[in-house]
């Protein structure tokens, strides 16, 4: 008799000893399955013992495969069924790391405790139990097993999904210096602060539109000679539009950077920027 | 300069910056986009209106601990693999498993590590998490050889899109699933399976252990 | 596995693709996304339908040498630049004041800019203006030496987000501004604080007036 027959028979709850037609019980709950047979031919032994992340994985395997409860291990078998893995991994060379071996002892020691008769109840309680460590620690290893079951479950960067990653087109651009109107705001506060002080520009809001047409009526002027006054309105800037292009000739007429001419009463208006007479001349 | 003016024009800002953002994006970083300074419940708005806007797409706005981010749905990860020179890598139980004790029992030295898993860990198990990012030394234990102690990263929740550790799947779960298989068949993988899954240059340490041959002849007297 | 039916779910697949590609796809590699051996001019539909949807976004879908990629839009730079931690450079502030006055007073003449400065405004002052293409020369005043008459362009306003000059901040608020202080405390001239913001080289004529120099000897005698 193997030990592993030996742990089957004993998971099966003493089934052995009851007459065969009675359902087989595991802890007074009916058995749906024989525990399946826990032989495994030497040749698959190393598979089988790589397919294992230590000793506590392997004892999992078979108090799982043996569907004993965890709480209340069967030592003996379990103890017996290890040692045979240990002993026929041993027999057919395979490199052994040291985890099953101290796994061994301390099986043994748990076993040897076990037939030990209990030490009376303390004060604090219930003796406890050799088996409690084994216990303990099988269940937090198996938790953590679960665990990274789940967490590889996980959709995963780079597995599961990518990260978008647009180019970014202006990398290599030098970064320019932001201008607020804000800032231009303060700028002229100061210049004018500066500027009070010599009595100087008296500057309106309205002026500032005609500033504008002035610049624009300069650029359109730019390059051409003679333009006919009409041309230089901007018809789209309704009445304040004209008005403003007006102001904005006779300004640049006041400050002489145009000229305005006129042959005779009535003959078309001419104007001209003092660049393009200079150019012609 | 670009003007902004109605909220359309801002989502616009706010979808290319996130698309072309090299990581996350938390919402203090978003907040240097624009002069305007909105509220938290405008940016809520506005990055609910982006998310809603990216719904029917190969690509999702999501929420990360490090801040926002676009990236693919997993469904489309099978045409996008096929544009991959090189397979993503695929963990060993050894690297899964002490991804988990360092994600659940954090901050955890090696031993800490070995004491749970019954098994020497490999340096190497160690080095692979690290080099993922996920894992990094946070400080030492006060005790003999001062061990290093390890706990997960930033990066390890974003690359799982998780927000915090407490988004992890509950340990209290995962005890309810380990009674109900209690309850049923013996859950444990069938052994011809998991070889494959192996990672055999990580493990290496573990089962090369020299006191290996020193511990046999002991285990033979006992 | 994601089923594709209609040209939307292949463009939708195509479209995560290249958000997701870290550097330019070829045509040839695209084509491995789908089993489908489309033709050449089935591709370019594909594309260029795709390259339209993006048309009015903050990304555009482009096609380089080395293949098809998306890209931010330049104008997304300035926002893009934000999130970069190194602080933005700065205009002196013989920059700022030039900018200043030829976008209050234009068209000016540098000298009608040294006659508000009070200092020699150096030629690299317009040159970084002009570089950016916000002033420029409109024309010439007819007076000796033909200066160059400076104003501000629509690159300009359209930069600083104006429709018009007139949307500057208007001069008659700043000047009650002004006179505000002015009644309060004497502002002139604000020594300490003008020198700290200064262009150093381009101001050095106005703090070394030797009329100071001069002053000194007679002050003592009194």
């Amino acid at each position: 008799m193997t030990a592993g027959d030996e742990l089957q028979k004993l998971g099966a709850g003493g089934a052995a000893a009851q007459p065969e037609h009675h359902v087989p019980k595991l802890y007074g709950e009916p058995l749906p399955a024989l525990p399946r047979d826990l032989y495994i031919p030497p040749d698959a032994l190393e598979v089988f013992l790589d397919a294992f992340e230590g000793p506590l994985d392997l004892l999992l395997y078979l108090i799982r495969k043996a569907n004993v409860n965890i709480l209340d291990i069967p030592m003996a078998p379990l103890t017996a069924q290890y040692l045979e893995y240990v002993e026929a991994m041993r027999r057919t060379n395979l490199e052994l790391a040291a985890d099953y071996l101290l796994m061994a002892a301390m099986l043994l020691e748990i076993k040897s405790r076990m037939l030990l008769p209990r030490p009376p109840k303390t004060e604090t309680g219930e003796p406890e139990d050799p088996r409690a460590e084994l216990v303990r620690r099988l269940m937090e290893y198996e938790r953590i097993k679960l665990a990274a079951t789940r967490i590889d479950a996980l959709p995963q960067a780079h597995r599961d999904h990518e990260w978008a990653s647009v180019w970014i087109a202006g990398k290599v651009a030098a970064r320019q210096p932001e201008v607020s109107v804000h800032d231009l705001q303060v700028v002229w506060l100061a210049l004018m602060r500066q500027a009070k002080v010599k009595q100087h520009h008296r500057i309106r809001r309205e002026e500032l539109s005609v500033r504008e047409h002035m610049g624009l009526i300069l650029r359109r002027l730019q390059g051409r000679g003679y333009v006919v006054f009409e041309d230089l309105f901007d018809l789209g800037g309704g009445h304040a539009g004209m008005v403003v292009s007006f102001l904005a000739i006779l300004e640049l007429a006041r400050e002489a950077l145009v000229e305005i001419t006129q042959s005779e009463a009535l003959a078309p208006i001419y104007v001209k920027s003092h660049d393009a007479a200079t150019l012609q001349a | 300069m670009l003007q902004l003016y109605k909220p359309e024009d801002y989502k616009r800002v706010l979808e290319t910056a996130l698309l072309a953002a090299v990581e996350p994006l938390p919402l203090a970083e978003l907040k240097k986009l624009f002069d305007d300074p909105f509220d938290d419940d405008t940016w809520r708005t506005l990055l609910d209106d982006l998310k809603r806007d990216w719904a029917e797409r190969g690509v999702e706005l999501v929420q990360l601990a490090s801040g926002w981010r676009f990236q693919t749905r997993p469904e489309y990860q099978v045409f996008l693999d096929r544009l991959k020179n090189e397979r993503p890598p695929k963990y060993s139980r050894a690297v899964m498993e002490t991804l988990a004790i360092i994600a659940y029992r954090q901050p955890v030295t090696r031993g800490d590590i070995e004491d749970i898993r019954g098994v020497a860990v490999s340096p190497n198990v160690i080095k692979t998490l690290e080099g993922r990012g996920w894992v990094d030394a946070v400080g030492h234990r006060d005790s003999p050889g001062r061990p290093a102690l390890y706990a997960t990263t930033r990066k390890f929740l974003d690359d799982l899109g998780l927000r915090s550790l407490s988004e992890l799947p509950p340990l209290a779960e995962i005890e309810r699933m380990i009674d109900a298989h209690s309850d049923e068949t013996p859950q444990v993988p069938a052994a011809p399976e998991q070889p494959a899954g192996r990672d055999a240059a990580n493990d290496a340490g573990a089962e090369d252990d020299p006191a290996q041959t020193d511990a046999f002849p002991a285990a033979e007297q006992s």
